[in-house]
């Protein structure tokens, strides 16, 4: 197996990608995005398990994606979204070259001495989709509390009412600085429906009515497309959960349609498709 | 409390359709008293306001010497300005304002005065030109140049005819090739061409130009090469406002907030400014 | 200067107090500017980061009515909102946030004065205390603040052995918020605070902001910029955590067809619909425009107009980024740029 | 006596039905032409396929003080754009539930499809929703946070 620095160097060299995005050192125990445009930039490099970033996100960004092949290093639930992105027709598959490696998992935080939340029960700590493997380093944590199961089954006990106050609470933190839509690999929108004023369907105020209605649709428009990187809570100011609404979803199209994004480039989108034997018993 | 963000109520006593997607409209204040202390100066804007639907910026297109009614056209771009498209006579509007500088119409006294615009940038220009004509004695040489894309979109077309039956006024209208009409009288031709055809004297004169950019970008060098004066070539920039006064943060352009420092700059000024507009 | 002592307990109680008396009590908890419910809240946050937000939102919330109307087909009628009348007391306020409502006060009283922010400012009391707290994002001294300034605090707080707290009465406001409740408080031993206060290291200045001043009076149009902010993902999350930040929207809101408001919401400069006219056009169509936007208001807008930074270095946007975009580190270099 | 006064201070449910052009609402029209009688508490909102409603109309009606809202279109395979209704189906699936989860409970918000000659099933269907939506009461959980929208001096 290649040393990472050497290979984004030489694919540099060999001009086999224009730039590759990656990581480099942030203070101790923590990794920023970068991006390596000449063979040199390549020494600053590297894989372990503080690189927490999703760097999917900047192949949604044309700035980045324009002007010749992307390299990128993912680990394996990165790549989930660069598949969910190919099978959006967002990016083709010929226009990046995936760097990954068999995941280690990271930390929670910086100097954290638990996995983050989505390392828990990842299924793609073996990459699924890559062209060129390399070592990724890190010592091993230990694993986090299931958080999501307790909140799960503390919701499902209330009645409808209690749900929705749950709910409105929880998002009334919200400052709508919309941190969670930038830093999501899937929401990349050219306009998104919550900028939208003529007419205004998301209230920009970040007022408990517009705060619960762009959670909704947030959440909505990620269903079944959302492959549970955390990126979103990651970014949030507020401390909002927003990964427990998110795998709420998931779950449910995992329970709905077996569907899980960001597994097979070949599979159609979950609701770019449809099946004519769908669950039709809620229908009068 | 007093609240700054408090806008004014006032009726809309007319509407003037102008082109198909521009209007002008007649505001009279609802409340007397204020309408008898308002004030305010040639070139200054203010916040109108739809309620329900926002606020949006743009120029008093009146003159201060005509108090009776407060003018203001604006073109359709988005939200708020398509709601007051769709708004009726006897309707209620917000006011707030009035805000930012002003032409120096007290300096251009005893100057000649050319003034040039091209399609809804006329609207600002007007209130200068209906300011300068009330006060017509105090002032030297009047050109008025004025250009619209089509016959169709030029505004103020009875205020464009009144212009040119004055004797004491040049007024030259035109209109890009292409967008005239058969019976169409006026020059043909984009307006920096019309500018540098209609032997203007650069001396002791101030230049006022308002209107798309592209049309302020390829005019100024001819008012350069004319020799006009960097300092008494006028116009006005616009940003996107929300206060109008100085807080929001948004329409600044270095350090200049367009707000409160303009919307009227010299050409001077406005090199000096970081491009940023 | 007048100084005295008090207990945690007795601080809490006094907080809880003050909470009965119908006042807003926000508790530095170490996380957080927690909204204090009686004798529930811990005040930590000596050694403790900097809250994930700013307490701003108590003079300039994230969200507040400037006015309300009700129309019918014609007339229009408006009702002002009533605003203040509550005292907001923030009890453990780091130096580098006590700062924050000084600094925006000159903005929302430039010409035009902005009494929604005005009321609330005089009515809020802020309670600040020592900090031993430095990390990499912390540049407090690089803009004129310590981790021991009583700058912008009407009360000062340093944590003593024992859990005690010596108190400095800075303003008239603080002493007589404290006036009622002398029961609480003990006489002070300065010699003890000074003594506290002396054995907190003052973290060295990172970059000197005249020198970076003066680059930026200079290079608006330069190359940095465009490698500076490549990463950023225009989240703003800076502009909303940052106690200074003061950018903001106004929309209206439709209740039904006859009634409404209009809102005043915090917006930040790194969106990208921030300055896009209706016509389309936007001046900082870009990334990195807009990035340029925010270290220039901060570092130069901001000190040509009201003669202060528009950042107090208390590193929270740079602790929050997720793209690990490090404003400190990137005036750093600025500065570098200038030898 | 007893019951009609009962009536008159009844809670009246509002209900908006997002309804598609080519067959529900063509049904409605029948249901009308047939004078087959239903209860007038439903708003019809017309659009041209099912696959056009966008789960933020539901948000917004439910948002704006909608009591029930309806949603009613095609009979799969009947699609006029073919397939517009099975896409809007798998939509609905995933919504539903999240409404569900989110504490908007299923019993206000109801599918269907109606067909251009099913004017009778459009008054039963909008009939069962405004029946079921008066017995569980008005829709009180967005009340609260709409009650900050207006001031009273």
């Amino acid at each position: 197996m290649t040393e990472l620095k050497n290979l984004v160097k030489s694919l540099l060299e060999e001009g086999k990608v224009t730039k590759v995005i990656g990581y480099r050192m942030y203070g101790e125990n923590n990794t920023k995005p970068y991006i390596a445009v000449t063979p040199n930039d390549a020494e600053e490099m590297v894989l372990n398990t503080d690189c927490r970033n999703n760097l999917s996100v900047y192949l949604t960004k044309k700035e980045i994606i324009n002007g010749g092949k992307t390299g990128i290093v993912a680990k394996g639930c990165d790549i989930r979204n660069i598949i969910a992105l190919i099978q959006e027709n967002r990016i083709k598959e010929e226009d990046i070259l995936i760097i990954s490696a068999e995941c280690k998992g990271v930390g929670a935080e910086k100097g954290s001495a638990v996995y983050a939340n989505k390392c828990v029960n990842c299924s793609v700590k073996t990459p699924h989709l890559y062209h060129e493997l390399v070592e990724m380093k890190g010592s091993e944590l230990s694993q986090p509390k299931d958080k999501y199961t307790e909140a799960k089954e503390k919701v499902l006990a209330m009645n409808s009412g209690e749900r929705f106050e749950y709910f409105s609470n929880m998002f009334s933190e919200c400052i709508k600085c919309y941190a969670c839509r930038q830093a999501c690999p899937m929401c990349y929108c050219e306009q998104c429906i919550a900028d939208m004023s003529i007419p205004r369907w998301i209230e920009s105020s970040a007022t408990d009515r517009g705060n619960l209605s762009w959670n909704m649709i947030r959440a909505f428009h990620l269903s079944g497309r959302c492959t549970g990187c955390n990126e979103c809570e990651r970014a949030c100011p507020a401390e909002i959960p927003l990964s427990f609404i998110n795998k709420l979803m998931y779950d449910t199209a995992k329970e709905e349609f077996n569907y899980e994004s960001g597994m097979n480039k070949e599979t159609p989108t979950l609701i770019g498709s449809y099946n004519t034997k769908d669950n039709d018993n809620f229908i009068q | 409390m007093e609240n700054i963000y408090k806008p004014y109520l006032m009726e809309i006593a007319e509407i003037i359709p102008e082109t198909k997607d521009t209007a002008t409209f007649k505001l009279k204040f609802k409340d007397p008293e204020i309408a008898s202390v308002f004030n305010f100066k040639a070139g200054q804007f203010a916040e109108y306001s739809v309620f329900g639907e926002g606020e949006c910026t743009f120029c008093i297109a009146s003159s201060p010497t005509r108090m009776e009614y407060i003018e203001c056209s604006f073109k359709e771009a988005g939200k708020v300005t398509a709601a007051l498209n769709r708004m009726n006579v006897g309707e209620t509007i917000g006011f707030r304002g009035p805000y930012g500088n002003y032409f120096p119409v007290e300096e251009m006294k005893g100057s000649n005065v050319v003034f040039i615009s091209g399609g809804i940038g006329l609207a600002p220009v007007r209130c200068v030109i209906d300011n300068v004509l009330d006060l017509r004695d105090e002032f030297k040489d009047i050109t008025i140049i004025y250009g619209a894309r089509s016959v169709q979109d030029l505004v103020y077309k009875n205020l464009l005819d009144e212009w040119q039956k004055r004797s004491d006024v040049k007024t030259i209208v035109t209109v890009d090739p292409g967008g005239e009409t058969p019976d169409w009288k006026g020059e043909i031709g984009f307006v920096p061409t019309v500018v540098e055809k209609a032997s203007l004297k650069a001396e002791n004169t101030f230049a006022i130009i308002c209107g798309p950019p592209i049309m302020i970008k390829y005019t100024m060098p001819v008012l350069l090469k004319l020799g006009f004066e960097e300092s008494k070539i006028i116009t006005t920039l616009e940003n996107r406002m929300k206060c109008g006064f100085g807080k929001c943060g948004r329409c600044n352009i270095g350090n200049v907030y367009v707000c409160k420092d303009g919307p009227v700059f010299t050409y001077e000024q406005m090199k000096a400014l970081p491009e940023e507009y | 200067m007048e100084e005295k002592r008090i207990t945690k307990e007795n601080l809490i109680k006094l907080g809880s107090n003050w909470v009965n008396d119908g006042m807003n009590v926000y508790v530095n908890n170490g996380k957080k500017y927690t909204l204090m419910k009686l004798h529930e809240e811990d005040l930590k946050g000596f050694e403790e980061a900097p809250p994930l937000m700013s307490y701003k939102e108590i003079v300039f919330p994230k969200t507040e009515p400037i006015l309300y109307y009700k129309k019918s087909q014609k007339e229009v009628e408006i009702i002002e909102p009533k605003i203040g009348g509550v005292k907001n007391i923030v009890i453990g306020a780091k130096p580098c946030d006590a700062k924050s409502i000084s600094i925006m006060s000159k903005v929302f009283n430039w010409d035009y004065k902005d009494s929604f922010f005005n009321v609330r400012a005089e009515e809020s009391v802020i309670i600040g205390m020592a900090c031993k707290y430095n990390d990499e994002h912390c540049f407090c001294t690089s803009v004129g603040i310590s981790p021991v300034s009583t700058d912008g605090s009407d009360l000062f707080l340093i944590p003593l052995a024992n859990d005690n707290f010596g108190v400095r009465i800075i303003s008239d406001k603080g002493k007589e918020l404290i006036s009622k409740y002398e029961s609480y408080f003990t006489n002070g031993d300065s010699e003890e605070s000074e003594n506290v206060l002396s054995s907190i290291p003052i973290p060295e200045k990172k970059f000197n902001a005249e020198n970076v001043k003066s680059w930026l009076d200079k290079n608006f149009e330069s190359e940095f910029w465009n490698t500076t902010a490549e990463m950023c993902l225009g989240c703003s999350q800076c502009a909303f955590v940052c106690p200074v930040c003061h950018c903001f929207d106004i929309v209206d809101e439709d209740y039904s067809f006859t009634e409404g408001r209009r809102m005043k919401n915090w917006d930040a400069c790194q969106n990208g619909l921030f300055t896009k006219h209706a016509s389309g056009h936007n001046p900082r169509d870009k990334q990195p425009k807009r990035y340029r936007q925010r270290v220039s208001h901060k570092f130069k807008y901001y000190k040509d107009k009201f003669d202060e930074y528009l950042c107090t270095g208390c590193g929270r946007c740079s602790r929050g980024c997720p793209a690990g975009i490090d404003i400190g580190e990137i005036v750093e270099r600025i500065d570098k740029l200038t030898n | 006596m007893q019951t009609e006064k009962k009536t008159v201070n009844q809670f009246e449910p509002k209900v908006i039905a997002f309804v598609c052009n080519w067959c529900t609402y063509t049904g409605a029209d029948l249901a009308g032409t047939s004078r087959i009688k239903y209860q007038p508490n439903v708003k019809l909102i017309k659009l041209p396929c099912t696959g056009r409603i966008d789960p933020v109309f539901i948000i917004k009606a439910f948002e704006k003080g909608a009591d029930g809202v309806l949603v009613s279109g095609c009979h799969p395979g009947d699609c006029h754009y073919n397939a517009g209704n099975y896409h809007a189906r798998r939509r609905w699936i995933m919504f539903r539930k999240m409404l569900e989860t989110m504490g908007i409970d299923s019993n206000r918000l109801h599918f269907s499809w109606v067909s251009a000659s099913e004017g009778k099933k459009f008054t039963e269907v909008v009939n069962d929703l405004i029946n079921k939506v008066r017995a569980a009461g008005p829709f009180k959980s967005y009340e609260k946070i709409n009650k900050e929208y207006v001031i009273n001096d």
